[in-house]
């Protein structure tokens, strides 16, 4: 076990989220909470950016009053990564949700396996 | 002498076959040259029939999860393993982190001449005060140019899945069938208060959204976020007065439109900066002065183009769910 | 810098492009605007591959007026050129062969979409091939996912879209690692640029620094591509996806996509980790194990399927576990090997897929293979294609199979500890992709007492039939004249380092 | 020199020539054809015989196996007596094989069978005899099968499976010999390389072994005997007559060239093999002995009592010493004659009465007198009463056994011989006691005299005064054997 | 003019349906004068060859696809291309009652060419190459009559082939990696200094693709595919899974053994040892298995199983000697199994019989047909006077001289065999002639022999089993060249 556990609390407990949301990725069977598994997936990792770009004591990277020291402002790289991933984590929801809508609508039930178990028979 | 044994129970004993080999009698091995045909192997097809037949029950069983034992078994174990899976990677994940350079701290590997740059630079080379703005339009803007289609995609999809269309021949869609068709009767829902609110809010909201996406190169905010807002405000009214009332100037075509010049001009625009860029040619587009509203170069077009492309993207997120057109 | 060396983001803006062009289109224009595009797409990395081959040098491309640490970049050497090539080769040729069936499977007015949807994932194809920033490779990525799972569910029956959500729901996952992989990495050299990564790896490296995490944020994105790419016990999701979807979608998915994240992990193997780092690692190791598996487990999969388009989706998952092989071997050769492989396997997953379906169309459109016998004397066109690709499958000489396998073994014997086991599964692996494929072919040949179906003969089948002819030619020039197709991938690996 | 060629050939190219003409000679006709060529083999082979000591290589299989002939005493020895009983019984079939079928088809096998036999005698080494040994096979089981029943074709089958089972397992040890032999030309006093013999000596013992139990599958010795009593029932009397008394001795001449012509008698004499061998050969005599007699199928008795006999012969050889030897080659004329003319008797016996258990004959000896006279003569011989030959083979085999340094077995063996004796008595003589003195309530009324036409029994009459000359004047034979027997010891 | 002989036959094959042929007889003229024309090719390149290497072409790095006439293939090519000619004019008369004529000649003559490129290839891509085609051109053959049978064979014997390819492809690999060259060359072209610790691997590679080309030549475990494909029409029965399908099985173990891995790298190792071992149970199993079949085809593959493995016997023996004796084998046995073969396809065409207890007394209605295929059974059995014998004396004369106790146990099992070959061959003879008593020949009245076209091969062959059993030095004398070299 590495020295930082406890500085990098922040990063630990998006790892701790990113379990969470992959272990209800993975597991659960109701799709929308399995759409919710995901979203928490991803603001795990939203998370984990912003703390890898903050710095102690500095400002968000906006230009204030003309002041472009590297020592004013926090690493602006990760927020620009986050804003992509929310992009991202809004079209993939929206499309997981549309699928959800269709197989909804078509078995009349958000378990996966139970709609596994309904095509089987649909199969033949 | 021993007791005499009948001839059939003499017949089976070892005796019996070593004097009948000896004397020349019968031998073991001979009878075998003279054979009768083997059978020949036919498969009938109605037991091919029947086998398939089996075979599907067979699966029927093994499927059929409230009784399959194994199956249950299977699915635990499943569980099981998932959630050790999951386990596992938490602990990875939690000593790879305490092995992770300190949060907080300036002098992480992070923090190099590349964010050096962007902090230094950023406004000189891009015009935008909002370094972040300046970053992922400027910088990186091919990932933007990337995130912005991924957008599209995702409606493209959810066009492909829940948009209702009407078949040349008038064939009823298959997707139809499936929908309730009750959902569109309760449009508009003619809330007062609903109604009410939302012609106070609705304006300002969208004002609001348009003021971030304007401010977008200057301050927190821009395209996605402004875009955001506005379609949020959009989804209110729709809320409030029904699709009737949105259709009068929104439609898909009216969302097509947008989307496509946006997009295109998106793509345009970028394309031109990094031929530029790429072929060291001087770009014609001037940064302006850095804090005005008309600086940033294309951040500024580039935030509208995209806002709108939010905020028509999420508004058509909200009327597909809920009725599969506009 | 010459003019060619625009083409490659001449090729993915194009493409990018006409996706948005074509939201505004109806089907027929649509349709016409992405064959243009690929072709015209196919005929720049054509000449940007002569272009490579004649300097014998790859470049970097600005994306934006920066240079490397700052903004994006994207880099082309040969072994990029020819990849973007061959996949528009064989995206052309599936759209072209299964465009007939494009018809019965998608209602008309969303003709559209689907060209739209083919034309992005063209141009997530060439920007994971052709990038070279990881956070650009990551947009990308999700771009391919969701327009492969648009392509999935276009055809909308029960199992397509449940087969979509399960395919999502793999992808996400591993686009999640990737991500955080992605991040930790960032993390710790503080670049997102391959070339800047690789060298500040190099240096963790070498000071010792970092060592877990490196390896760990490795292993997630590999892991993440893996899942990504169907590797063997993430294949769940693959068999309806590729046996439901319409044929185009199931062609390009299997020879295109997962090819697309395969070619990313080499990218990261070789231009962010670096090679030797990398198989210094026990990475390979369980990249080879979970290889070898897949090479048994999905052919034996096929073996019981009872429908022909599952069991050549079952089948991928087997030449996928062929490609990781390679892989784990951790060499030079077996990453040629496993290059080729894409490329080989690429020509006949979607030659098998659209040959398939001409045999099922004159079945009553029924893929059980019951109903299959007689086909091939049916539909003759599609029968000898089909034979012709699984004799590839089987890895017969004269078919690109057999070099992929030839190369393989080779690099198989070249490593000490994993020799024997390589072999003897590649000789397993052979014996029962004959039992599947042969079984097959021998079905579509017997003769049946039920002549209820119809017969095509080549007027009804023009497009089709030439398709067919021409990925089967596309095979047998891989597998006749491989030497030109190994240079190239062997220069293009050199390039990468 | 061709000379020796003629009377293997001649009668080989009749036979094809008969079994493949497909027309259906007349019976007369027939008859005629078989009867000259028969007489002119046998005066090919006896000119053939005076021509001692000619060898004649014929040509070469491959460059180490010539096809080569030679013509030694044992050669002249066999070589008589094939043709004195093929001829015989060639006679008696004229007339027996009215009652059978296809007799062109048995001619022609006959003649085959007269042929090869010649050229087995006439062999000069190895591979030569190897030829003809499977040859003789192939041409004699026709004979076997003749009468077509299921038993018979089992029969046939069973002969040939046999003693191809036999040849086969020679056939080994001819491998091994012919790359440790300098020639495989049989040569008094073997021809196995010394340095082979010393080096692997114990593998050749074995190897000899394997070609006595090979070989002696075709003399019936014990463990491989089973095929001659199923196979002499089954065939035609004249047929079996051939079998038991010259083919089966073919395996007798086999064992004679191997074990003293190749691998030499010094090689095996005080080994396990000769152990082994004369323990199989004693076992096979009083096992063939003890078998006849609880048999009641006439021509089934004989066949067991052909066991026994031939392995007094194979006893004498495994003995090794010169009055063995010559006992037994005594013992093969003997025994050919002998067994010829049971067989033949019992032929006519079955011809006319159509009865073939021993029980049902009773009084016979009213009705046929000549033919119980002459079974009762060479039955007596059989058992070893003086004059006959056999009296005279069984006391040189006595003689060299007791004399042999062979162990335990120098007085087991004349004992063995001795108790197998009386019992070939307690099997033949039945017969002739039931056939004279049929008992009180024999109903003479009913009897007439039956006796066989003169074809048939002209040929019994000869082989009985010939066994019985043989016994007169045995000093004429063992003088020309004796000066060649010590060159082999 | 190497490529020429391979290409004849392909091109013919591939005419025969596209050539619009007015009467049947034109189309026998155009095949069988296409097959002589080919056969006197090929004697000629093979009585006139050079020792120069034709290169087709490149294959990747340095394999290449290249022909080259040495010994080896003058065997074998010179075996196929005097055989076919005959089987040609024999499947023309046996086809007149089968259908799809042209697919079955197509693939037929096809099947030529292959076949003498894998005779005459030059390096071991090559042959594998030509191996895998042999495999294709020869499945619709099998499959020809499209019963389930059929279909069911054809579909195993693809299984098999392909799977014994496989492995026998490792084999090609090793010799990629770890020789000088893939060409063939007397003696092997490993090289030691590749090697180093590895020579286990090696050996066990060399079992492995001992095993996958001995699919073809049907070594036990993998045997079972040769009696079923006996469904294909006699024609493809006795040339190709007598001759050269099945040949070539051991053609390719003759060249993996003697021209790429090296006798001297083999012998005596515990690799030698295990596949003497399975080619001797091959030996006896076979047999074995033929004497409980009943029909008449599947009893000659079992006994060509066994066979085979003669002829590996001699090869896996690996000295001189013991491939003379191989190639004896190979040559002589051929000629005996076709013949028989040809006999039971005579008689299934004449009187539609194909199970041994039906053959009753059919001896003496057709005489020539059984006649001859009593001379083929005493030579199978190996009477001396005719091939066999000279074949399994040569094998077992090798053996002895090799002085290898399991060599020894070896000849055991060839004179077993030899047994159990006279069993079920000679009680089909007897059958034949000697009916029984009660036999009646009603139903049979109106068989008789066949005509020219079909006897004319079968005589041409009985007087080979002949010349070759009487005199036999010349051709030994050759093989003997072969095997040491000196072509």
């Amino acid at each position: 076990m590495g020295p930082n556990l406890l500085v990098n609390y922040g990063e630990a407990v998006a790892a701790i989220l990113f379990c969470i949301g992959f272990t209800n990725l993975l597991l659960q069977t109701n799709l929308i909470k399995k759409i919710i598994g995901l979203n928490i997936m991803d603001s795990a990792i939203y998370l984990f950016l912003a703390e890898k770009g903050y710095i102690a004591g500095r400002a968000a990277p906006i230009v204030t009053n003309g002041v472009t020291s590297v020592e004013a402002y926090i690493n602006p790289i990760p927020s620009g990564l986050v804003l992509t991933g929310i992009v991202v984590s809004v079209s993939v929801s929206a499309l997981m949700l549309s699928l959800t809508i269709r197989l909804y609508l078509r078995y009349h039930t958000l378990n996966l396996d139970e709609i596994a178990a309904q095509l089987k028979k649909e199969g033949r | 002498m021993s007791k005499k044994k009948s001839a059939e129970e003499y017949h089976k004993t070892f005796a019996f076959h070593f004097f009948r080999w000896l004397s020349g009698g019968k031998d073991p091995y001979l009878g075998n040259v003279e054979m009768r045909p083997q059978k020949e192997y036919e498969a009938d097809p109605e037991m091919l029939l029947r086998q398939e037949k089996e075979h599907d029950a067979i699966l029927d069983k093994v499927y059929d999860t409230k009784h399959n034992a194994l199956l249950k078994l299977f699915h635990s174990l499943y569980e099981i393993t998932s959630i050790l899976f999951c386990l596992f990677l938490m602990a990875l994940l939690l000593v790879t982190i305490s092995y992770l350079p300190a949060t907080g701290a300036a002098d992480k590997p992070v923090n190099n001449e590349v964010a050096g740059r962007y902090i230094e630079k950023g406004l000189e080379e891009t015009g935008a005060v909002n370094i972040v703005a300046g970053m992922i339009l400027d910088y990186r803007a091919f990932d933007t140019l990337g995130e912005s289609h991924v957008l599209f995609v995702a409606t493209i999809t959810v066009l492909i899945l829940l948009r209702l269309d009407k078949n040349k021949k008038g064939e009823v869609n298959p997707l139809t069938k499936e929908m309730n068709p009750n959902d569109r009767i309760y449009e508009p829902k003619n809330d007062a208060i609903l109604q009410l609110v939302a012609t106070f809010l609705v304006p300002i909201i969208i004002i609001f959204g348009i003021y971030i996406i304007l401010n977008g190169h200057l301050g927190p905010g821009g395209g996605f976020s402004g875009g955001a807002v506005i379609g949020a405000g959009l989804i209110l009214y729709l809320n409030a007065f029904g699709f009737q009332k949105t259709e009068r100037f929104f439609t898909e075509k009216t969302y097509k439109w947008i989307c496509f010049f946006s997009l295109s001009f998106y793509c345009l625009a970028k394309s031109y900066s990094f031929y530029t860029g790429a072929n060291h040619l001087h770009s014609i587009i001037p940064n302006g002065t850095p804090g005005a509203i008309l600086s940033g170069g294309l951040i500024l077009p580039l935030n509208i183009a995209v806002g709108l492309v939010v905020a028509c993207t999420m508004y058509a997120f909200y009327a597909m769910f809920r009725k599969g057109g506009f | 810098m010459d003019f060619v060396c625009n083409f490659p983001f001449f090729s993915i803006l194009l493409s990018l492009f006409s996706g948005t062009i074509c939201s505004i289109l109806p089907g027929r224009a649509a349709k016409v605007v992405n064959r243009i595009v690929i072709a015209a797409v196919g005929v720049m990395s054509g000449i940007l591959l002569v272009y490579l081959l004649g300097t014998g040098e790859s470049f970097v491309y600005w994306m934006g007026h920066f240079p490397a640490p700052w903004g994006n970049e994207i880099r082309a050497g040969v072994l990029e050129a020819g990849m973007a090539l061959f996949f528009c080769i064989i995206m052309y040729l599936s759209m072209a062969g299964g465009a007939h069936k494009l018809f019965d499977e998608v209602e008309e007015s969303k003709h559209n979409l689907y060209y739209i949807l083919i034309n992005l994932l063209l141009s997530s194809l060439l920007a994971l091939v052709y990038t070279n920033d990881m956070f650009t490779a990551y947009v990308f990525v999700e771009i391919n996912t969701i327009s492969a799972c648009g392509l999935i569910m276009i055809r909308q029956v029960g199992r397509t879209i449940e087969a979509a959500v399960r395919y999502m729901i793999m992808s996400l996952l591993g686009s999640g690692l990737l991500l955080f992989g992605l991040c930790i990495m960032y993390d710790l050299t503080g670049h997102l640029l391959m070339s800047n990564i690789k060298e500040s790896v190099s240096v963790l490296i070498q000071t010792g620094e970092y060592q877990i995490p490196l390896i760990v944020s490795v292993a997630l994105m590999c892991v993440g591509l893996c899942i990504k790419s169907a590797l063997f016990p993430f294949h769940a999701w693959l068999p309806d996806a590729y046996g439901y979807s319409t044929v185009s979608s199931a062609a390009i998915l299997s020879s295109l996509v997962s090819k697309g994240y395969i070619f990313l992990l080499i990218k990261i193997i070789y231009r962010v980790i670096g090679f030797d780092i990398f198989n210094n690692t026990r990475i390979i190791d369980v990249l080879f194990v979970f290889g070898l598996m897949g090479m048994i487990f999905g052919s034996l999969s096929a073996i019981k399927e009872n429908d022909i388009r599952r069991m050549i989706a079952f089948s991928s998952v087997a030449q996928i576990g062929y490609i990781y092989m390679g892989f784990g071997m951790g060499t030079q050769a077996g990453m040629v090997a496993s290059i080729f492989h894409i490329l080989s396997h690429a020509a006949t997953k979607s030659l098998l897929f659209i040959a398939a379906i001409g045999l099922t169309e004159v079945s009553g459109g029924s893929r059980k293979f019951i109903d299959l016998t007689g086909a091939g004397y049916r539909n003759k066109w599609a029968g000898v294609a089909f034979t012709a690709g699984s004799l590839s499958m089987v890895g017969v000489p004269l078919f690109s199979g057999f070099i992929s396998k030839l190369l393989f073994a080779q690099a198989a014997v070249q490593v000490e500890g994993k020799m024997l086991a390589a072999l003897i599964v590649l000789g397993i692996s052979t014996v029962l992709n004959a039992i599947y494929f042969m079984k097959t072919v021998i079905r579509i040949y017997a003769v049946t007492g039920d002549t209820s179906y119809p017969c095509i003969t080549f007027k009804d089948m023009k497009v089709h039939a030439v398709v067919l002819v021409l990925f089967v030619i596309v095979n047998i020039l891989l597998g006749v004249s491989s030497q030109p197709v190994v240079n190239m991938i062997e220069q293009g690996l050199a390039m990468f380092a | 020199m061709y000379l020796i060629l003629l009377p293997i050939l001649f009668p080989i190219l009749a036979g094809v020539c008969l079994l493949v003409c497909r027309k259906d000679l007349s019976r007369k006709l027939l008859t005629v054809t078989t009867g000259t060529c028969l007489v002119i083999t046998g005066a090919l082979a006896i000119t053939a015989l005076t021509r001692v000591k000619q060898d004649f290589t014929l040509f070469y299989l491959t460059r180490t196996l010539p096809v080569y002939f030679h013509i030694d005493q044992i050669s002249i020895l066999f070589s008589l007596l094939t043709v004195i009983v093929f001829l015989c019984a060639g006679f008696f079939s004229f007339a027996y094989m009215k009652h059978e079928q296809k007799e062109k088809r048995y001619y022609g096998y006959y003649l085959m069978a007269f042929g090869v036999l010649n050229g087995l005698c006439f062999a000069g080494n190895l591979i030569t005899f190897y030829l003809f040994f499977e040859l003789l096979t192939l041409s004699s089981f026709p004979l076997v099968l003749h009468t077509g029943s299921k038993e018979a074709i089992m029969a046939g089958l069973k002969y040939l499976f046999y003693s191809l089972c036999g040849a086969y397992a020679s056939l080994f040890g001819i491998y091994f010999l012919c790359q440790n032999c300098d020639t495989l030309t049989f040569t008094a006093g073997g021809v196995l390389q010394v340095s082979a013999a010393s080096k692997d000596g114990s593998f050749f013992l074995f190897l000899a072994f394997m070609m006595i139990l090979g070989f002696g599958v075709k003399a019936g010795m014990f463990p491989m005997h089973a095929w001659l009593p199923t196979a002499h029932p089954a065939a035609p009397a004249p047929a079996s007559a051939t079998l038991s008394a010259v083919i089966v001795k073919a395996g007798v001449l086999a064992l004679i060239r191997v074990i003293y012509y190749i691998f030499g008698a010094d090689f095996i004499r005080g080994t396990w093999v000769q152990t082994t061998w004369l323990a199989l050969a004693l076992v096979t005599v009083f096992m063939g002995s003890m078998l006849a007699y609880r048999e009641p199928v006439l021509k089934k008795r004989l066949a067991y009592s052909t066991v026994s006999q031939l392995s007094y012969i194979l006893f004498g050889l495994a003995v090794m010493n010169e009055e063995a030897f010559t006992g037994s080659l005594l013992h093969v004329l003997a025994h050919g004659f002998i067994k010829g003319t049971l067989f033949l008797t019992a032929g006519a016996i079955i011809y006319t009465t159509g009865k073939t258990k021993v029980d049902e004959l009773r009084g016979i000896g009213k009705e046929m007198p000549l033919t119980m006279w002459c079974y009762t003569i060479v039955s007596l011989g059989l058992i070893g009463i003086p004059p006959t030959g056999g009296f005279v083979s069984k006391w040189y085999l006595a003689i060299g056994g007791l004399a042999g340094d062979i162990g335990i077995f120098r007085y087991l063996g004349p004992a063995i011989l001795l108790v197998s004796a009386l019992l070939t008595a307690g099997y033949l003589l039945p017969l002739t006691i039931r056939g004279f003195f049929p008992g009180t309530d024999y109903d003479y009324q009913t009897l007439q005299k039956r006796e066989p036409c003169p074809l048939m029994t002209i040929p019994i009459l000869f082989m009985t005064i010939l066994s019985v000359l043989i016994g007169l004047f045995p000093t004429v034979i063992v003088d020309t054997l004796t000066d060649f027997v010590s060159t082999l010891i | 003019m190497i490529i020429c002989i391979i290409l004849i036959p392909l091109l013919a094959g591939i005419l025969v349906p596209v050539l619009p042929f007015r009467k049947r007889s034109h189309k026998e003229i155009f095949l069988e004068g296409a097959v002589i024309l080919n056969s006197i090719l090929v004697w000629y390149l093979l009585l006139h060859h050079s020792e120069s290497t034709f290169l087709l072409a490149h294959f990747t790095g340095d394999l290449n696809i290249s022909f080259r006439v040495d010994g080896m293939s003058m065997v074998f090519a010179g075996l196929v291309s005097g055989l076919w000619p005959f089987a040609t004019l024999y499947a023309f008369e046996y086809m007149t009652k089968e259908e799809h004529e042209n697919t079955f000649f197509l693939f037929y003559t096809m099947t030529y060419g292959i076949t003498l490129g894998i005779a005459l290839a030059a390096n071991l891509l090559t042959m594998y190459f030509f191996y895998e085609l042999l495999t294709l051109v020869t499945v619709p053959l099998v499959m020809h009559t499209l019963t389930r049978e059929a279909i069911l064979a054809s579909r195993k014997y693809l299984y098999y082939s392909l799977g014994g390819a496989a492995f026998a492809f490792i084999g090609l690999i090793m010799v990629i990696v770890y020789g000088t060259t893939t060409d063939f060359i007397l003696g092997g072209v490993l090289d030691p200094g590749k090697i180093g610790d590895k020579n286990n691997i090696l050996l066990l590679i060399y079992v492995m693709a001992f095993m996958g080309f001995g699919v073809k030549a049907a070594v036990c475990p993998f045997n079972s595919w040769l009696p079923q494909a006996g469904v294909a029409p006699t024609p493809v029965t006795a040339l190709l899974h007598a001759v050269a399908v099945v040949k070539s099985g051991a053609f390719a173990i003759i060249r993996l053994t003697y021209y790429s891995f090296g006798t001297e790298f083999l012998y005596g190792t515990w690799a030698q040892t295990t596949v003497i071992i399975v080619v001797m149970f091959t030996i006896v199993y076979g047999c074995s298995r033929a004497l409980k079949e009943t029909h008449i085809k599947r009893r000659l593959a079992y006994s060509t199983i066994s066979n085979l493995s003669y002829i590996l016997f001699g090869a896996v023996i690996m000295t001189p000697l013991g491939l003379t004796g191989a190639l004896t084998h190979l040559v002589f046995h051929a000629v005996m199994k076709i013949s028989s073969f040809f006999c039971a396809g005579a008689i299934m065409h004449q009187t539609d019989k194909r199970y041994v207890h039906e053959l009753n007394g059919l001896g003496y209605k057709m005489p020539c047909v059984f006649g001859i295929f009593t001379v083929s059974s005493l030579a199978l059995m190996g009477v001396p006077g005719l091939a066999g014998f000279i074949s399994k004396w040569n094998l077992a004369g090798a053996a002895v001289n090799s002085r290898n106790s399991l060599a020894y146990a070896g000849i055991a099992c060839l004179l077993l065999s030899a047994l159990l070959t006279a069993i079920y061959m000679l009680s089909i003879v007897v059958r034949a002639f000697f009916p029984g008593k009660d036999f009646d020949d009603g139903p049979i009245q109106n068989v008789h022999d066949p005509n020219w076209k079909m006897l004319l091969p079968l005589f041409v062959f009985t007087v080979f089993i002949i010349i070759f059993g009487l005199h036999s030095q010349p051709i030994v004398d050759f093989f003997y060249d072969v095997a040491t070299g000196v072509y």
